[in-house]
Order: C-alpha cells, then sequence, then structure tokens
C-alpha cells in the first residue's frame, strides 16, 4: 500500500467518515465561514480524500484555515461530514510529527491565554464524539 | 471376615476405584443415587435406599445397542461393544441384591441378553446390611434376611466399623486387591456382626408390612385374579407416570428405539413402564387400552405371571420405594392388601 | 418412500459462477430418496421446465427439488410445470441457491458446501410433503379506492367503466388531492385545474362509482376477494341529499380566521368550508374546531341563512361497513416539515416558500389572485432563488433518503413561468444534479436556461440569512467556477421532498400490506409487479408506492385497475392450501388456537371421537379452510401439536432443521 | 482465542424467516450482493409465529450453535399479529435459555422488512460474528449428534 | 373432616350428587390416596388431613365424564386448577358440585424423612382439628417432632392465599401459612452467573429419570396425548440418553403450560428425585408478571392468557440480554 493511500485510509478511520457518499452538492463549500481564505475548498476536500491526494491536503492552508465550526457537519445532506475529514487530516499531520498523544500536562502549554475558556470548552465537547 | 474404620472408608474405595469403576450411593442435589466414584463424589452410606435401585448398574436406563453409519449410498452397522472391564457396586442392599436375581432370570434365561451378561460377569457386588429398615420395607415377605445380603460380599456397618465378607470367588478376588486397607476381624467382631443382625431382624419384626400376607397369590390364580372387579377401583387414582417402574429393582421392560444423530442413526434401548399408554405400542395399536388394563398388568406381573414362570420367584423384593415415591400413594402393599381384605370378606 | 428429482439451474452465470453445479447435483443424488439429479443453464426456460416434466414422466417422480432462485420468483412456474407433468404441484419445493448463497458468496468452495445444504434441506422437506388441493373462495365483485386524488380517481374511473361497482374513500372534504393543488403542470404547461376537473365530475357521475368524501377507513377484515371494511364517514353538519351548493353560508359565515389547508395557510377560510371552488361534492363542511356554534354555542348563522336547510349540528360519524373483492391503495404524497433545516430560514421568513406554495400564490384562485409577489409585503420580487434537493437525497434523518423525482421538472417549469410572466425578475436556481429523463422533459429544462434564461448554478445553498432590509442573503456555492456564492434575493423556494401521507402506515396495517422504512408501501416485485400489494387483493397506485409525477401516476393507475379488474373478473379465487388442519385425536379443545387466529378461522364441534377403540363425543377444533390464510400461530400454541400446517408442518420443518444442522 | 482457532470453527446458524418481509429481506440482500457468512442457513416459515420453540430446541440439540428469528416489523405482520404472539413467545424462551445457563447472545430476534437487504445482511454479520466470540455450542445439544 | 363427611352423606343421600371425590385413609400415616366414594358406608375411609396434598382438580377430566355431579373436594390453591380447566373446556362446572375445604398447609413427608426421622409408626398434629404447630411422629426408633411448619411442603410457605377461587360452599377452616417470597428462589437464580445457573440446572436435571410423575400430575398437562408421547415433533422419548432432553422436555413443558400453569407446586411435589420444577414455571410466571402486567392463571377465567395475547409495545427479546 502507498503511503498516501494508508494516509487517506487513517483519514477515513479517523473521521469515520466515507468520502464515497459525496454527491457534490457544495452545501459544506456553501456554508462554510472560512471559505474565501481556502486554497482547497471544504467540497474539493472530499474528492482529495476520496482520490488519496494526501500530501496536496498535508500541504494546503484550508488544513489550518478550517475553523471546525462543523457548520459543514451539520449542514451536509449525505453525512460525509467534511469537517471531520479535515480534521482527521490535521491529526495525520500531527501523528505524522510524532505528537500522535498529547498529554494533560502538555494542553496549558498549547493554549493561547487570550483564549475564551468557553472556545475550549465548546471544543472539547465537539470533538469528543 | 475383615473389617476397615469408617473413617478409612476413603482409603478402601481409593483402592477400588484404581483398578476399577466403583460405584455406590452418592448424594446430588440432596438425593441419594448410585454413581460412579470420585474424589469429590459425596458418598452417603447413611441413607437407607437410594431413589433409584441400582439395577441401573447391570441394566442401564438407557444403552446403545448399535450404530449406522451412512457414507454415500453405502450403510454401515457397527454394534455397541460389550462391557470388558470390571466394576465393583459398593453398598447394594438385600432386596436389590435380589432384584438381580429377578431380572438375571429374564435377561440371561435363552436367549441371553449379551449386554446384561457382559456387566453381571464383570460387575462385583458388595452389599451391606440395613442398619435401621423402614417403616416402607417388606423384603421379609419376600424371604430375604436383610441382616444378610446375598452378595459377593457382605458389609455390616456397626457404630463406626465396617465389616466386610468375602461369600464368592469374586468376593474373594475383591478382597484380595484390597486386602492392604483392610483389617482381619476377630471374634469378639463376630461377635458385634451377630448382634447387630438379630438387632436388624427384631425391627423387621415390628415393621408394619412385614406381616403381610401373599397367600392367595400363590397357585392357579390367574383368571381369577385378573378378572376381579377390584382392579376397576384399585387404578382410579393412577396417574399413569413411570415413577414405579423407574425406581423398580426388577422392573425390566424396555423400549428400542432409533435416534437420527446426522451423521448416522442410533438404536438404542431405554427402560419403559408398562404404565405408560404407548407401551407396547404397535402398527395396530395398543394391546393394553385402558390405564386400568395397563395398572393391572404390572402388578399381576409382579405376583402371578413372573411367579408362573420362573418357580414361584415374586417379581417384587419388598424394597418399598414404589410405596414412598407414587405420586398418588398408590402401591404393590396397597394392592395385596385390597386383595387379601376382599378374600377374608368372602370368606 | 418419496421419489425425487433434483433440478440444479446454473442462471446463466448467476449461480454456476459461484457454486459447482455439477457437485449440487452429485451430492443430492446421495440423499435419501432422490433418484434423479441434474444441472441445466436456465431451469425456468422453456427447456429447462421440460427437463422437469421430462424427469417426472420417465422416472415417475413423486417430489421434486428445484435448486434455483428465490421461490418468491419461481416457485409458481416450477409448480406449473409438475402440474403439467401430472404431479402435484405442492410436491415441489425450491432450494434458494442463489440470492440466499450465489450472489452473497464469494469463494466457489464455501458457496458449493451451503449450496449442497440447503438442497439437502429442500429434499428432507419434500420427502414429507403430501399433495395438496386448493380450496376456492368467491370473490366480491366491488372494489375500493382509497384515497381521491387523481391516482384514485384514474382507477376507479377504468374500474368503473370495466363494469364493476368501486367506492372512494377520501380523507378531504373534496375528492381531486394534490393535482388540485397544482397550477400548471410540465411539460406541457397545461392548468392543472382544467385537466383534473373533468375527471373529478366524471367520477362523481359515473353510476358504478361511489364517493365517501371526509371519510376514513377505519377496519378491514378478511382476504382477497372478500375483504370486509369499515368506513367511518365523518360528520359534516351539513345534509349531502339537501345542500345545493349555493355557498351562502360560507360567504356569511362570521369565523373566517381558519388557515386555509387547500391554500396550504397562506390565507384563511371560513368555519364552514369547501376546499376550493369545484370541490366534489360541491358540499361544504363544518370545521368544528373554529365554527362559533360549536364552540361557544351561541351563532348559528350558517344554518339560518341556508335556504335548503341543510345545517345540521347534530350529525355524528357514521360507520358504514361494506364487502369488497379488491382494494386500491392511492394515498397520494405530502411535503415534508422543514423543522429539521433551520439553515434555509423557512420559519424566519414568509418569504422563503415551498414550491407547493409557490403553486398556490401563482394559481389564480391563490391566496394572491397569481399574482407574483412577496408575502411579507406584498412587494414584487426582483431576484428569485430556487434551492433544489431540499430534504432529498439526504443521508441522514433529518430527510429523506430517496430523489423525490419531480422537483426538477417542477422548479424548471416554475422558473420559466415566472421568466415568461416577469421578464423582469432574474431567477437563479441551485442544483446538485439536473435530472430530467422523460418525455420532453430534458428539452422543457433546457428552454428554461436557453430560451428563458434562468440561471442554474450548480452547487447547494449552505445558508439564507434574513437581512434588515427585508431580503434574503443566500449563500451557496458554484462548484464549477469554484466560488462561494453570496446573494441577495426576494424570494427563495425550497423544493421541498416528498413523503408519503400521513396515516399509510396505519392503513398498510389494516390492510396488512408491507411498507418500507420511508412509508412507501412495497410493491410485490420491483420489477415484475410493480403495482400489487405482496398481499393479495391489494394494488396500488400513485404515489404511495414511490415519487412519480402525474402521467406515471396515471399510467400506474390504470395498471392497477387492470390489475383488480383481473381479480374482480373471476367468479372463484383458488385459495392457498397450506392451511392449518387439527388432528382430531390429538386436540383437547382447549380454545387456545381459536385465541391466536387472525381470521376467526377456528371454531368448535362437539363429535364423536373413536381414539383407537374408545368412543367418545369431544369438543375438538374445526378449521375453516377457505378463512384460514396459513400463517401458522395456532400450531405453536396448540400444546399437544394437534394443530399442523399442511405444507410447512412441524416434521417438514424439524426435517429442514436437522438437514442443516448435520 | 487464537486466530488459527477462530478460523477453525465454522459455526451452525439457523435462521427463521417469515416468508413475507424477512425471507424476502434477505431476498434483497442478495440481489444487492450484500454478503453474509455461509454459515447462516435460512429456513422459510409462513410468519414468525410458526416458530415453536421446539424447532429452536430441535436446531440446538443438532448441534447448532445459534439460532436467529427474522419476522416483519411489528405491526407490519402479513397475518396482522403473527409477530406479536412469536414476540411474546420468543422472549419466554430466550429468557428460559438465559436462566438455565445458555449464553445469551446463542439465540436472535429481528425485525426485517422486504426492504432492507442491508438490514438482513448486517444482522447476519453480527450474529455470526457473536456466535464466533461465544465460541461453539456446548450447553444445548445432545452429545450423541456432536462429531 | 366430621363436618365434611357428615355433608358429603347429606349430598349422597339426597341425590345432589352422585360421588364423592377426595382422600381415603392410607396403609401408612401418611400416604392418604385419591379416591372416589359412591357410597355412604364407604365414605368410612375417606379422610382429610394435612398428608392429603394431592390436586383433585385434574381427576374432574375424567369424572366430568361420568354421569351425575361430582362432589369434589378443593383446596384454595386447587380451585385455580379447577378454574383453568373450566376456562380450557376440559371440565365440567355442571358437572362438578365444588367443595372449598380449609387448608393450613399441606405436610411433605420427604421433608420428614430429610430429618432423619424413620420408621415412622404413627404422626398425630396432621389433623385439621389439630393447630398445625407441631407433629408428634413416633417411630419404631422413638418418639419424634419438628415443627408442623418445617414438614410443609415448599409450595405452602409461598401460598396464594386461603381464598377459594371457585366453590359452592365452603367447609373447614384455613391457617394462614405463607412465610416467604415466591419469586425469592427465581431471583437468586437469575442472579448467578451463566456458569452457576448452568451448573445448578446441570445437577439438578441430571437427577430426572423422565418417569413423567410431574407431567401427569400436572392439570395444565392434561393433554389427551403429550407431545413427548407422540411422533408429530419426533419428539417422542422416554430415555435421558443425554443431558439435552431433560432440558428439552423440562423447558417445553414449562413452555406449553406458561400462562396457563397456576403454580399448584404438584410437580415440585410428586418428583421422585426432589427436582424443584416449580423453578422452570415460577421463571416464566415472573417474566410474564414483568414484561406484560400480574397475571395468576386461574384467578380470572375470562382473562386473556398472556401467551395468547399482546400489545403493540410489548418488550422485544433483546431484553433478556439488556436485563443482564
Amino acid at each position: 500500500m502507498s503511503k498516501e493511500k494508508k494516509q487517506a485510509e487513517l483519514i477515513r478511520e479517523i473521521s469515520g467518515a466515507n468520502p464515497l457518499k459525496c454527491m457534490k452538492c457544495g452545501k459544506c463549500s456553501a456554508t462554510c465561514p472560512a471559505y474565501a481564505e481556502m486554497d482547497i475548498k471544504p467540497h474539493q476536500f472530499v474528492s482529495y480524500v476520496a482520490n488519496e491526494d494526501i500530501e496536496a491536503l498535508v500541504q494546503s492552508k484550508s488544513l489550518w484555515k478550517c475553523l471546525s465550526c462543523f457548520a459543514c457537519v451539520e449542514r451536509c445532506p449525505r453525512d460525509v461530514q467534511p469537517g471531520k475529514l479535515i480534521d482527521a487530516a490535521r491529526q495525520v499531520v500531527v501523528r505524522q510529527r510524532g505528537e500522535n498523544y498529547l498529554k494533560a500536562d502538555e494542553i496549558p502549554e498549547l493554549l493561547d491565554p487570550e483564549l475564551p475558556q468557553q472556545l475550549l470548552v465548546s471544543a472539547f465537547r465537539r470533538y469528543r464524539r | 471376615m475383615y473389617k476397615i474404620a469408617k473413617e478409612n472408608l476413603t482409603a478402601l474405595f481409593r483402592l477400588i476405584a484404581g483398578a476399577q469403576e466403583l460405584y455406590l450411593p452418592v448424594k446430588t442435589a440432596e438425593q441419594v443415587n448410585f454413581g460412579v466414584w470420585s474424589e469429590d463424589a459425596e458418598v452417603d452410606l447413611d441413607t437407607l435406599k437410594s431413589v433409584k435401585s441400582p439395577k441401573d448398574a447391570f441394566f442401564p436406563q438407557s444403552e446403545n445397542l448399535y450404530t449406522c453409519r451412512k457414507d454415500g449410498k453405502k450403510i454401515s452397522i457397527e454394534p455397541e461393544a460389550l462391557k470388558e472391564q470390571n466394576f465393583v457396586i459398593f453398598g447394594m442392599k438385600a432386596c436389590d441384591v435380589r432384584g438381580v436375581e429377578v431380572l438375571d432370570k429374564v435377561f440371561l434365561a435363552d436367549p441371553i441378553d449379551t449386554f446384561y451378561a457382559a456387566r453381571r460377569d464383570h460387575g462385583t457386588i458388595v452389599a451391606m446390611a440395613c442398619h435401621e429398615p423402614e417403616e416402607s420395607c417388606f423384603c421379609k415377605v419376600f424371604g430375604i434376611d436383610c441382616a444378610e445380603p446375598a452378595a459377593d460380599v457382605a458389609t455390616w456397618m456397626v457404630s463406626d466399623q465396617l465389616y466386610w465378607k468375602p461369600l464368592t470367588e469374586k468376593g474373594e478376588a475383591l478382597t484380595k486387591t484390597v486386602e492392604s486397607v483392610l483389617e482381619a476381624a476377630d471374634d469378639a467382631d463376630e461377635k458385634k456382626v451377630e448382634e447387630e443382625q438379630s438387632a436388624i431382624r427384631g425391627i423387621v419384626e415390628k415393621l408394619p408390612y412385614s406381616n403381610l400376607s401373599l397367600e392367595g397369590w400363590n397357585g392357579d390364580v390367574l383368571t381369577e385374579k385378573f378378572d376381579s372387579a377390584l382392579w376397576e377401583e384399585l387404578y382410579k387414582p393412577c396417574l399413569a407416570c413411570g415413577t414405579c417402574t423407574f425406581v423398580c429393582p426388577t422392573c425390566q421392560c424396555y423400549d428400542i428405539k432409533d435416534y437420527d444423530t446426522g451423521h448416522g442413526v442410533q438404536r438404542y434401548r431405554c427402560w419403559d413402564s408398562c404404565m405408560y399408554s404407548d407401551f407396547t405400542m404397535m402398527a395396530h395399536g395398543n394391546n393394553r387400552t385402558s390405564q386400568m388394563q395397563r395398572f393391572r398388568q404390572r402388578f399381576m406381573h409382579k405376583l402371578v405371571y413372573f411367579p408362573a414362570n420362573n418357580d414361584g420367584m415374586y417379581s417384587c423384593v419388598g424394597c418399598g420405594r414404589c410405596v414412598e415415591k407414587c405420586p398418588a400413594a398408590l402401591n404393590i402393599v396397597k394392592v395385596i392388601k385390597a386383595f387379601e381384605k376382599q378374600g377374608g370378606e368372602k370368606a | 418412500m418419496q421419489r425425487i428429482g433434483v433440478f440444479v439451474c446454473h442462471c446463466g452465470s448467476n449461480i454456476a459462477a459461484t457454486v459447482d453445479v455439477k457437485k449440487v447435483a452429485e451430492m443430492a443424488l446421495l440423499e435419501p430418496g432422490v433418484v434423479h439429479a441434474e444441472d441445466y443453464q436456465y431451469m425456468c426456460s422453456e427447456a429447462g421446465q421440460e427437463k422437469i416434466i421430462e424427469a417426472i414422466r420417465e422416472k415417475n417422480l413423486t417430489g421434486v427439488v428445484v435448486c434455483s432462485c428465490s421461490p418468491r420468483m419461481h416457485e409458481t412456474t416450477f409448480r406449473k410445470a409438475a402440474e403439467k407433468a401430472g404431479l402435484n404441484p405442492y410436491m415441489v419445493e425450491i432450494a434458494n441457491i442463489r440470492e440466499h448463497c450465489s450472489w452473497i458468496h464469494k469463494d466457489m468452495e464455501e458457496a458449493t458446501k451451503k449450496a449442497v445444504i440447503l438442497t439437502r434441506a429442500a429434499i428432507a422437506k419434500v420427502n414429507l410433503n403430501t399433495p395438496l388441493k386448493p380450496g376456492e373462495s368467491r370473490v366480491t365483485k366491488r372494489a375500493l379506492v382509497i384515497g381521491g386524488g387523481i391516482a384514485g380517481i384514474q382507477t376507479a374511473l377504468d374500474i368503473a367503466d370495466a363494469g364493476y361497482e368501486v367506492d372512494i374513500v377520501e380523507r378531504e372534504p373534496s375528492i381531486g388531492g394534490r393535482m388540485s393543488q397544482l397550477d400548471k403542470t410540465f411539460p406541457t404547461l397545461d392548468c392543472s385545474a382544467c385537466i383534473l376537473t373533468p375527471k373529478m365530475v366524471e367520477a362523481s357521475a359515473h353510476e358504478k362509482i361511489n364517493i365517501y368524501t371526509y371519510s376514513e377507513v377505519e377496519k378491514v377484515s378478511g382476504f382477497v376477494g372478500d375483504f370486509t371494511v369499515d368506513i367511518r364517514k365523518k360528520a359534516r353538519y351539513v345534509d349531502m341529499d339537501k345542500c345545493t351548493g349555493c355557498g351562502v353560508c360560507q360567504e356569511k359565515c362570521p369565523s373566517k380566521k381558519a388557515p386555509s389547508e387547500f391554500n396550504r395557510g397562506l390565507n384563511t377560510r371560513s368555519a364552514i368550508y369547501t376546499p376550493f371552488a369545484q370541490a366534489i361534492p360541491n358540499v361544504p363542511v363544518i370545521d368544528t374546531n373554529s365554527c362559533i356554534k360549536f364552540k361557544t354555542g351561541k351563532c348559528g348563522v350558517c344554518s339560518k341563512v341556508c335556504q335548503a336547510g341543510a345545517i345540521d349540528y347534530t350529525q355524528k360519524d357514521e360507520i358504514v361497513s361494506q364487502k369488497y373483492g379488491a382494494i386500491v391503495v392511492a394515498t397520494g404524497f405530502d411535503t415534508i416539515k422543514l423543522d429539521n433545516y433551520d439553515e434555509y430560514a423557512y420559519s424566519q421568513s414568509k418569504d422563503v416558500i415551498t414550491s407547493l406554495e409557490l403553486e398556490r400564490i401563482m394559481n389564480a384562485a391563490g391566496p394572491t389572485k397569481g399574482h407574483l409577489e412577496r408575502l411579507s409585503d406584498g412587494k414584487a420580487p426582483k431576484e428569485m432563488v430556487f434551492i433544489q434537493c431540499v430534504g432529498s437525497r439526504c443521508a441522514d434523518d433529518r430527510g429523506k433518503p430517496y430523489c423525490s423525482k419531480i422537483c426538477c421538472m417542477y422548479t424548471a417549469k416554475h422558473a420559466m413561468l415566472i421568466r415568461d410572466k416577469y421578464p423582469d425578475v432574474n431567477v437563479t436556481v441551485f442544483y446538485i444534479d439536473v435530472r430530467t429523463p422523460g418525455k420532453n422533459f430534458d428539452e422543457f429544462y433546457r428552454r428554461a436556461v436557453e430560451q428563458y434564461g434562468v440561471n442554474y448554478i450548480k452547487g447547494q445553498v449552505g445558508k439564507v440569512i434574513p437581512q434588515p432590509n427585508g431580503k434574503l442573503l443566500v449563500q451557496g456555492s458554484d462548484l464549477l467556477d469554484n466560488r462561494q456564492i453570496l446573494k441577495e434575493a426576494d424570494m427563495v423556494v425550497l423544493a421541498t421532498a416528498i413523503e408519503p401521507n400521513e396515516g399509510v402506515r396505519k392503513i398498510a396495517t389494516m390492510l396488512t400490506a408491507s411498507i418500507d422504512t420511508n412509508n412507501f408501501l412495497t410493491e410485490a416485485h420491483a420489477k415484475l409487479r410493480p403495482v400489487e400489494s405482496p398481499t393479495a387483493g391489494i394494488f396500488l397506485s400513485g404515489v404511495c408506492q414511490g415519487p412519480k409525477d402525474i402521467p406515471e401516476t396515471v399510467a400506474q393507475a390504470g395498471a392497477a385497475a387492470v390489475k383488480a379488474i383481473g381479480l374482480l373478473a373471476k367468479d372463484k379465487l383458488l385459495t392457498n392450501p397450506c392451511t392449518a388442519q387439527s388432528d382430531e385425536l390429538l386436540c383437547n379443545g382447549c380454545s387456545t388456537c381459536a385465541n391466536v387466529c387472525p381470521y376467526g378461522a377456528i371454531s368448535y364441534e362437539e363429535k364423536e371421537i373413536n381414539d383407537h377403540g374408545i368412543r367418545e363425543t369431544r369438543r375438538i377444533a374445526v378449521v375453516n379452510s377457505a378463512l384460514c390464510q396459513g400463517c401458522g400461530a395456532c400450531t405453536v400454541t396448540c400444546p399437544s401439536g394437534a394443530m399442523d400446517l399442511q405444507g410447512f408442518s412441524n416434521r417438514q420443518i424439524l426435517a429442514e432443521v436437522d438437514a442443516i444442522c448435520r | 482465542m487464537s486466530i488459527e482457532a477462530k478460523e477453525e470453527f465454522r459455526p451452525k446458524i439457523v435462521a427463521f424467516c417469515c416468508n413475507w418481509c424477512s425471507y424476502a429481506g434477505a431476498d434483497l440482500a442478495g440481489s444487492s450482493r450484500l454478503g453474509y457468512p455461509a454459515d447462516v442457513k435460512i429456513i422459510r416459515v409462513p410468519c414468525s409465529c410458526r416458530v415453536n420453540p421446539m424447532f429452536i430446541l430441535r436446531a440446538f440439540e443438532k448441534g447448532a450453535d445459534g439460532v436467529i428469528m427474522c419476522g416483519c416489523h411489528p405491526g407490519d405482520c402479513h397475518y396482522s399479529t403473527g409477530n406479536y404472539y412469536a414476540r411474546r413467545r420468543m422472549t419466554l424462551l430466550f429468557s428460559m435459555l438465559d436462566y438455565i445457563g445458555v449464553e445469551n447472545g446463542r439465540t436472535r430476534v429481528e425485525w426485517v422488512s422486504a426492504a432492507e437487504g442491508v438490514k438482513f445482511s448486517t444482522t447476519m454479520n453480527e450474529f455470526v460474528e457473536k456466535i464466533h466470540s461465544l465460541g461453539k455450542n456446548v450447553r444445548l445439544g445432545d452429545l450423541r449428534c456432536r462429531n | 373432616m366430621q363436618e365434611l363427611i357428615k355433608r358429603a352423606k347429606e349430598l349422597l343421600e339426597n341425590g345432589t350428587v352422585a360421588r364423592v371425590l377426595g382422600w381415603k385413609a392410607g396403609d401408612l400415616p401418611y400416604n392418604p390416596e385419591p379416591a372416589y366414594f359412591d357410597s355412604t358406608e364407604s365414605l368410612a375411609d375417606f379422610v382429610y388431613n394435612g398428608f392429603c396434598g394431592a390436586n383433585l382438580s385434574k381427576y374432574m377430566i375424567e369424572a366430568s365424564k361420568l354421569e351425575g355431579k361430582t362432589l369434589v373436594c378443593l383446596k384454595p390453591c386447587d380451585t385455580y386448577s379447577f378454574n383453568q380447566l373450566l376456562k380450557e373446556h376440559r371440565i365440567d362446572r355442571d358437572k362438578a358440585y365444588v367443595i372449598g375445604v380449609g387448608c393450613k398447609g399441606k405436610l411433605d413427608i420427604e421433608r420428614i424423612r430429610k430429618m432423619g426421622i424413620k420408621g415412622i409408626e404413627q404422626i398425630s398434629g396432621a389433623e385439621m382439628e389439630d393447630e398445625a404447630d407441631t407433629l408428634t411422629v413416633s417411630t419404631i426408633y422413638g418418639e419424634k417432632s419438628c415443627k408442623y411448619a418445617d414438614a410443609m411442603l415448599e409450595r405452602c410457605h409461598v401460598c396464594k392465599g386461603k381464598e377459594h377461587q371457585v366453590y359452592d360452599e365452603l367447609i373447614g377452616e384455613s391457617k394462614e401459612t405463607k412465610d416467604a417470597d415466591r419469586f425469592a428462589e427465581v431471583a437468586r437464580i437469575e442472579t448467578m452467573t451463566p456458569e452457576e445457573k448452568f451448573a445448578f440446572f446441570q445437577k439438578e436435571l441430571s437427577k430426572c429419570i423422565r418417569c413423567n410423575a410431574c407431567r401427569n400430575v400436572c392439570p395444565a398437562c392434561s393433554c389427551r396425548k403429550c407431545v413427548f408421547d407422540s411422533n408429530k415433533f419426533d419428539s417422542a422419548q422416554k430415555a435421558n440418553v443425554d443431558s439435552f432432553e431433560e432440558k428439552m422436555f423440562h423447558i417445553i413443558r414449562a413452555f406449553h403450560v406458561a400462562g396457563r400453569c397456576t403454580d399448584c407446586g404438584e410437580c415440585s411435589r410428586v418428583c421422585p428425585q426432589g427436582i424443584p420444577l416449580h423453578l422452570f414455571n415460577r421463571k416464566f410466571i415472573k417474566d410474564i408478571d414483568e414484561f406484560y402486567g400480574e397475571y395468576q392463571a386461574g384467578m380470572d377465567i375470562n382473562a386473556q392468557s398472556p401467551l395468547t395475547d399482546f400489545t403493540f409495545d410489548d418488550v422485544e427479546p433483546g431484553i433478556v440480554g439488556e436485563r443482564g
């Protein structure tokens, strides 16, 4: 198995989403608040995973522009959940760097002191499922 | 005669079981029945009667006769192997030993039942005198002395000693193999056994059924008994279950059936009861169509037909299990008494 | 002992590619009773059937096992073939080695092994089969059509024209259904009312058709050819015989605030009302929820103004019980609720509407008298946005997984009509796919784009945001240009998914007709029996079976009618011989079986019995085989095993179990 | 359990399917090519209410490792009420089997409609997996039927 | 008892009944047998005491076929069985004259034997006139005594109550005997692990000798021909070749009487091997009560039996696993 194939599989596994369900309706892109800043748009992101073109995704700006607001996840009519795919891709990158697991005592360091508490709490809530 | 202390019995059992299978009264879920001895079996020699008689050591409730196998269109038949290993059955009572004699008359007469014969050949009976006979016992009526069982080995439990007396060659042979745990008994011991025997006999005299009379059952009474109007009344509470038959030491009827295992067919035999509505059911139907007839059959067989064919030997041994276990409180004693009473009235 | 022939079908490569059919035949020969086994390319073909017939004749077969596709497919075929050869058709059993074997397993060895076992089970069963003879039952020459929309009307007309009595039961006060709410129809742009009303009139005037409006099916019992149906005629509070349909009551009614169901709640109606002007029957009903008389006891205006004296406040619901030979379900559809699609702001803005609401707005008899205007402020829109696939093709439970089929075409129709009538209005359609299979459909859609300049954008809308200025900000994506679109619109029209009408599940349950997870009634076979329910005597017409447009609905309505006519034309029906039977020697007469029989097929009689020489009068169960449908509930509830089911007897099923577990 | 041992054990599984819903659902699984292990063998019965507890015990007697019964969804029975009776019977039977110490997962009831090919297939896959996890049935069978 | 005999004589004499179905004194202190009495003289042997545990309602099936009415003596618990048989059309109410007899709990000779009491000659304290506190047993091996309650049948400790569900008249006093929870033992087994449950039942059922006493005494098992005696299911079996057969027999038997079993306890009373067979029936009763609402067979003759009834929202069979 090629590296990209493995990565694509990993993304599918982590996200639990199936990019093949996508009907290319574009509702994710239509919904996305960070659309303008993305080089690979959310709906394209799905086809990149489906086509196993992971290197491009890993190099993309989009990966870090996604706000994880999960509007696309909520509204996707096909349950493809692009937001989770993007998040999974991020995780793959993080794992590649050998930072597979985050230890609890590392978290405070990583946090921006300006970060509103509520965002943190809601992020945990969202990522939990 | 030999003796062994009660607390050393386990050593005796272990020794016997080391060389051959050992059956003896074992308590499982509150009930005592004969079973195979093992280290963790709860041996119970105090309970007078096992629920089931020990007859299934020689005539199991069910046993395979042969197996048919099918391979493609070819069919092969494998007969079941006969018992080849020696075994000991320990703790049988005098009545049960007589029960085996009754079975012998049936299964060892021509044509010999090879399965039964093999088990008889390989089995050694160690009998035990009845320390405290109970009110349901009536072995005396059939001339059985429960103080002196006639087996390969007779034993007596007197307080904390078991006295051991080989009576036959088989008994002697068994004794040889266990001599290491036995002690020779002296005159004082002999005396103790005699005392125990007379105590037992004394109790037997006091038992309510001991003076039951079989007069009226011997001789040419078949038609008279068969046609009696009493049966019509006696059978009424009978539930047509097989309890009496299955606990009885002498009932010997069996059915032969086939079982499809999926890989072949096993032909096996299993105990049957003349009380069952489908007993001796044949293609044309049943030759005894009413429960009265079936009820009558059982007692006529025990008290009339069997003695007529076996030199007057009744096929009841007075163990009293049916007296204790019948769900409707019917039993052979009540039947005998009813006829006696009727005879009395007539006279 | 039976003489059984086993016939293994290759089904081309459908079976033979994964199952070693030769091996199956070879192994079958080793089973008890099997005297013949062969395999063939297509057992269901003429030549294949001929092989079975030949073998039965030549080898005096008493039983046949066909290893092939599902018995639901060809059991009848093979049973008929056996009958031709003089064998009782019920001596044939099918081993399903296609759907249950070759199609689901990939490994040849494994599939073959399983096929052998399935065949073995079928052989074991046939060994215990006995010849069965079907009974006969009568056919009531009358049909019931549930639903008075275009599907129901067309079915009723076709059945009635063939000379049979038909009753239509319609829940609403008038027949006409969804089609009566439409303005124009694609692709010809006919006026919907103009083509529907004549049909409604024809139905109401037909001497063989009896219409129950404002009525519902209450209870169904019986079976094919002999259904008994209770119909609840809801109280109208207006005497149908006396009312002249003058309409004065509706004019004078002081309570006019009830939302109009017909106009999708876009305007109001009076408490006493007919849904629309051309209603049939043209007799109003009183809506007791909004009627002042019913709410307060005072008023009674309608009664005073009615010259015919038709108003009767004391009317009660009435139950009519009627017998039918066939029942056609034509319960139609509704649009789904949009509660779960808040992103489209349907509940937030009056200017976000469904397509069906647009139909009413465009209609001359509608709430705006046919003028296109915003419902919020009555202004004429300049920018209109249509959103496709709202709730359709949706994988989660917010919407429906299926394509609603009609939306692409009616949206093109709406866009075209608007551009035609109001050329200054810009129309944008957001779509995922445009689906136009159908005669003149794609041409129609292209005209909307090319001739009328409708702006079609490939991409969905993510969000509609009502603006303070009253406009609607539509945020969508254009996938082909790869950009996000923000567009201000005056009106947004949602092509809302359709779903079977509420209550169809209840009706399906009463009819014991099967229904799928989307509440569409299931057809007996997706391809070969599309207008019949698997339950004999129940037929399907229109959208209750699946989304379809008007011409398809009418075509299916006709097809359902023909199927019903085919049934009604028979004088007698052969009944399934697989019915329960009680062994009178074993029966206790305890009545337990009768307690579970859904058909009331079991009764008891005192009978003189000869039980192996014992003669006595016993109470025993007797099964009426014309009523028994063969479910087998009684067989399990019977403690003594006296009750058994022919064709699925205890011993047959146990033999199958044994054969499988071997 | 090692992987090899798992591969060796091929459970025997009997599935009773009602003619109108579940058997058709199984057919649909077939025509949709939705696979499940070949260990499952289907017996067609007219209705789930035709399934006698005796049939289920018989399957175990003769060596089945699992028995599953499928019928129309409650309310959708072709015979109106059959599956309601079946539901009570099976609930009690399964409870009794559990009571005497037969592993609970060996029996199952699932309602599968004619349209639920996917459900049929996933149910069978799940059930086979469950039986694999339970291993060979040793508590409810006749010794004579074992190889 | 004397009142009962007096009344029976009256009814025989005035022709109301043609016979009396009761118990006849046995030849041992504890073995009275069910019996018919068709003359006033024969009633001399009539007995009704603590050892009259037999449920006579099943005998009414045969008695219903006879000419004239049968006076049948039914204890409170027997009346449930009588009702259930009526419901199933197995007996004829018009052929029965039911005298509801009082009950102070019935005695179990096996329990007395288990206390080590043997060689029994006489037992006093078991008569209906007695207080039912103590039994005095004179034996060949000396006099013994025990508490009446300790010698009672298991079923009397979980008595359904001393009210007769059906009767023409009542004679005799009763005494409450319930001192235990009917479902406690079932509940205890339910909490065992599967291994423990299996071991428990395996041990108990291994004693079964397939004598059919439980079946033949059971008022619900009144089939003309039992499935285990007929070849309809290929299930005719007499043998206990393998432990499976006992499980099959007892599960199916319990299933066949589920919803019909009144929990009269006769099966456990008659089992020669002392198998607590009521644990099967009570399991079904407990489940039925929990799943479908409380139901007592034989109480309301018009109530729909739980297995021939349903509700749309009954629990799914999966509940068994979920309950844990």
